[in-house]
């Protein structure tokens, strides 16, 4: 296909453009790819483009003045601009990272950084008597770090809870976000819940307060139409690899003036201002934050990635997952010993299904499921804490993209049956 | 059905009548293991007497007795189960060839042809070892028994010194 | 080519493994790359070994029990076992970064997290009184992040000075490495000079004072046969993009016993024992040090480069560069008012042929070659320190791999005379 | 040859023969910057008097003088050398148009118009525009210049209040 002719979004021609697709898996099965979660697949229009910068362009960005580097160069900083448009951002205020992961990082080891890098960085120093809150759902990626950073400068972490039906608990808002508060991080939506949180609200409140707040977008900017300058937070954090790009690479997006005002985390080649043995100043960012020779490959498949969901249309893509959605809440929901985690209505809710059935481990049920050829996600989800609230260790998880079909959905729903037909559970008599 | 390979008719079995669950006294070594992708936990306890009465716990000791409480998959319980039956009243020696031989097994890629005079009841996990995520749920309670005993001999050391 | 039937190195059948070797730059110019040191070129092996991942196994590592999943997982844990059997070593000590500067902000990073992660991480804890020593050769990635470990914990830097000719000045050695010395982090091979370091010497000397060995291989696990169990040392960081591999990864590797008493860095999903809102446990390493969803397509292309210098040798790729350097300083610094910074004769010296012209800018000398298609990289090579003992603030540095031919240096050669005669020097009359 | 798009005659001359180079006095404005991907300095100093005498530092004021002292390419040194020729005697006004039209200049990628009547021997640099790595070479002066005349304009305020 021609991505711009999708119109509404023609799946079938989507779905020839991701070549893994067309494999089959176990015994001669369809793939069902249900675990876009975790990892999307890649079209081939991204492995192209990487490819190609291989095979032409290929040399150190940023490093050289010979052709072959200022045509690297030249990508890499097209491809950030083209990220930087597609949540609504400027170039200089996207950082790359390997991962959402390095990127939330990255902000909480400024943090503790600013302690010891003088007077111009005071703005991010945090201690004892501050407050970091985060909530019961985040993915580990941005609780961990935020743990960690508690550790190391004396701070203490709070966190939001979650009601029984997987919306976040903002009854304790007006104690929870204060004045000692110093940033707010929290999902975008929920890698298990699906559910999509209030972030601008939260925000409001937060800076009402002075808190800087960071949104962990890892599994919205995939998903649907995302614009930082609406969504009035300060950090935005996402992986390029759950949004039909590389592995790899991810992106920090911060607003410039905060970015200006933070020391750096990864130091080395190509962040640096001037360097003497016993110091160094840095450079402006992005640069200041890219420390070493960067994933230029990966950027430029990055960046297209974003002009194939662009010619999509992410209102498209929203679209279509909704539905998705929709109609899985009610073929999984409605199966007799199914229990859903998190929202059962598709109101402020993206495609990710996490689910129990009655007497079958999560573990087992996912077995089955890929022996007839779907491939769902079992285990915590990286949300441990968040499972604990809901009283069990584990769940199995769909998550859909815009490849995925209604048919991929029925298969789940009847997988399923057939797990508690093998099984022999009470729900299958 | 590849299934079927996997889900042999014994482990099946174990699973849904689990030998020798919960925990028990005496036992004079515990360990607690977590499988950190699913949040599966296993605490299991050993009882090791010396062979000869009042003797140091060397390798021909006798596992008295193996206890275990757990949380997890059918393969690990089933695995947990079948654990207890080959252990309780063999030799410390007999106990750890067996782990060998299953650790061996689960490793084998489906390729292993488990030594059933050894493994008795524990040849029946040999079609799990296709499966790579699945390995750490049938290892998940041997690992626990091997730190467990660990402890044991570590007790009597310092009870001797 | 196959690349098994290379015998010595056969030189033009290696070319045609890589393709951007075949274009032409500037005004039609066959394309003359001497930048390798900057980043190297890949062969299309590798470039299909991370398409084939993205095409039949994509999916994420470590975190699905799916086919897809499990396939993924053995093609990276695979890979990881390539990748350190390349270097000598066990596969758990072989940590996946993004990059060279990334493995060595590791180690920083978990020197100073060791002062708030308790008991068992104590041996790595540095504070004030403590030192630790480098060298003034030292690429920003080896040299700023020990800064900041400095500037974090109260610790004081030192260095090993360098001689006019070229090579580390030990003559203070007896007094810079002491019993305060904690850590020691120096570069296996000079990006600028090609000077190859004593390294298991000093690392003797280090150990004798109970200090750990830091190496930065990235200019030497590309070119010379490198194994960890020989070469005497305790960590050794190297990238992929310099060797054939893939751009965004790179490799710490670590003795065991100092890998598994090491707080972690980036913190995360895939990294932890068991989390809690308010605490969290630890993975064993590898895994501690790989928060998020890995770079696996890229290991399994750095696996591919592995192979495919293997298949090559690491002995005649050795061979090969010696025998170019050897013929470069000759060509290159017999030439009038040129001046070669580094050693002049190609003992313990690797294919790093840095330069001056004399009364030319190396910006002017770069633009020059650039024209006639030859790339070469000029500047301060991300040595700034270093390039200030010489009295000079950028140099023309051309670098040489297992691709390039006696020819290229003859057309280096030529295109200084051009710049000479282009700007009118003395040397040119 | 595209060498000589790059290296016009003017700015092979302007580099062997730098007007104005050398840090003078008097002064009310200073500035030093470095390029960090090549180490090469530049530092700028100007004099900015009044319009009126007496009267404030406003956009009729006059660029009295610019001097300074560099290290770099041929590229950098020739534009530090054009710099002064342009604004030594023009307005700040003049001045801040000069350093508008050759910073947009410099990023047209070849594709650039300049107007000769506002930047003369400065369209000279119009080929650099074609090589992006060379462009902070060419632009290096001028934005130690703009520095140097914020700190001017500062320090006159200064001095008001
Ligand atoms: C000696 C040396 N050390 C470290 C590095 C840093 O490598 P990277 O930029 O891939 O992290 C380089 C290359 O830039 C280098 O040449
Ligand atoms: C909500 C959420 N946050 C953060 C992450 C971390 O992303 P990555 O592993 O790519 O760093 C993920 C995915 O694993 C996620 O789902």
């Amino acid at each position: 296909m021609t991505t711009s002719e999708l119109g509404r979004l023609d799946v079938e021609a989507v779905r020839a453009d991701f070549p893994i697709l067309a494999r089959t898996v176990r015994d001669g099965r369809p793939l069902v790819y249900l675990d876009s979660g975790a990892t999307s697949q890649k079209p081939r229009q991204v492995l192209d483009a990487e490819r190609d910068f291989y095979e032409r362009h290929n040399a150190a960005v940023h490093r050289g003045a010979h052709q072959l580097a200022e045509e690297a160069t030249d990508a890499y900083e097209s491809a950030r601009a083209t990220i930087s448009a597609f949540v609504g951002a400027q170039p200089g205020e996207v950082v790359f990272t390997k991962n959402a992961t390095e990127a939330i990082n990255l902000v909480a080891y400024a943090m503790s950084n600013a302690a010891t890098s003088g007077e111009a960085y005071a703005r991010f120093v945090v201690g004892p008597g501050d407050e970091i809150v985060v909530t019961e759902m985040e993915h580990h990626a941005n609780l961990v770090p935020w743990q960690q950073l508690c550790q190391r400068t004396g701070a203490t972490l709070r966190w939001f809870p979650v009601t029984s039906d997987g919306r976040l608990d903002l009854s304790g808002i007006d104690e929870l976000i204060n004045d000692n508060t110093k940033l707010v991080a929290l999902t975008h939506q929920s890698n298990v819940l699906g559910t999509v949180n209030p972030v601008t609200a939260i925000a409001e409140r937060a800076h009402a307060h002075g808190a800087l707040v960071l949104v962990d977008a890892a599994q919205s900017v995939p998903h649907m139409p995302v614009d930082v300058t609406e969504l009035g937070v300060d950090f935005l954090a996402f992986s390029g690899h759950k949004m039909l790009g590389p592995n790899g690479i991810g992106v920090l997006w911060g607003r410039p003036e905060l970015l200006a005002a933070m020391p750096p985390f990864i130091s080395g080649g190509s962040m640096i201002g001037v360097v003497y043995m016993d110091h160094t100043t840095w450079a402006d960012p992005p640069q200041r934050f890219e420390a070493g020779v960067p994933m230029a490959p990966q950027a430029v498949g990055l960046a297209a990635a974003c002009d194939y969901l662009s010619a999509v249309g992410m209102e498209n893509v929203l679209a279509h997952e909704q539905a998705l959605t929709q109609y899985a809440l009610k073929q999984v929901g409605d199966l007799p010993g199914v229990r859903i985690v998190g929202p059962t209505d598709p109101v402020d809710r993206g495609g990710a299904i996490s689910f129990t059935v009655e007497d079958i481990h999560p573990h087992d049920v996912g077995q089955v499921l890929d022996d007839v050829g779907v491939e769902v996600r079992v285990g915590h989800h990286c949300a441990w804490p968040l499972h604990r609230c809901y009283e069990t260790v584990a769940t199995t998880r769909a998550t859909f993209y815009l490849y995925n079909t209604f048919a991929e959905v029925d298969a789940l729903a009847e997988g399923i049956q057939a797990t508690q037909r093998f099984f022999g559970t009470a729900a299958a008599r | 059905m590849q299934l079927d390979s996997m889900y042999q008719e014994i482990i099946l079995d174990h699973y849904r009548n689990p030998h020798n669950k919960g925990l028990r006294e005496p036992h004079n070594g515990e360990a607690h293991h977590i499988n950190p992708t699913c949040g599966d936990e296993v605490t299991v306890r050993v009882r090791l007497t010396p062979a000869v009465e009042g003797g140091a716990l060397d390798d021909k000791a006798t596992i008295a007795d193996v206890s275990y409480d757990s949380m997890g998959c059918s393969i690990s319980q089933a695995s947990a189960s079948v654990l207890t039956d080959l252990l309780i009243g063999s030799t410390l020696e007999e106990g750890m060839r067996m782990l060998d031989e299953f650790t061996e097994l689960m490793h084998s890629k489906g390729q292993g042809e488990p030594d059933e005079d050894v493994l008795q009841d524990a040849v029946a996990f040999a079609g799990v070892s296709k499966y790579p995520a699945r390995i750490k749920c049938a290892l998940l309670a041997w690992m626990a028994w091997k730190d467990a005993t660990a402890q044991s001999l570590e007790t009597e050391k310092e009870g001797a010194s």
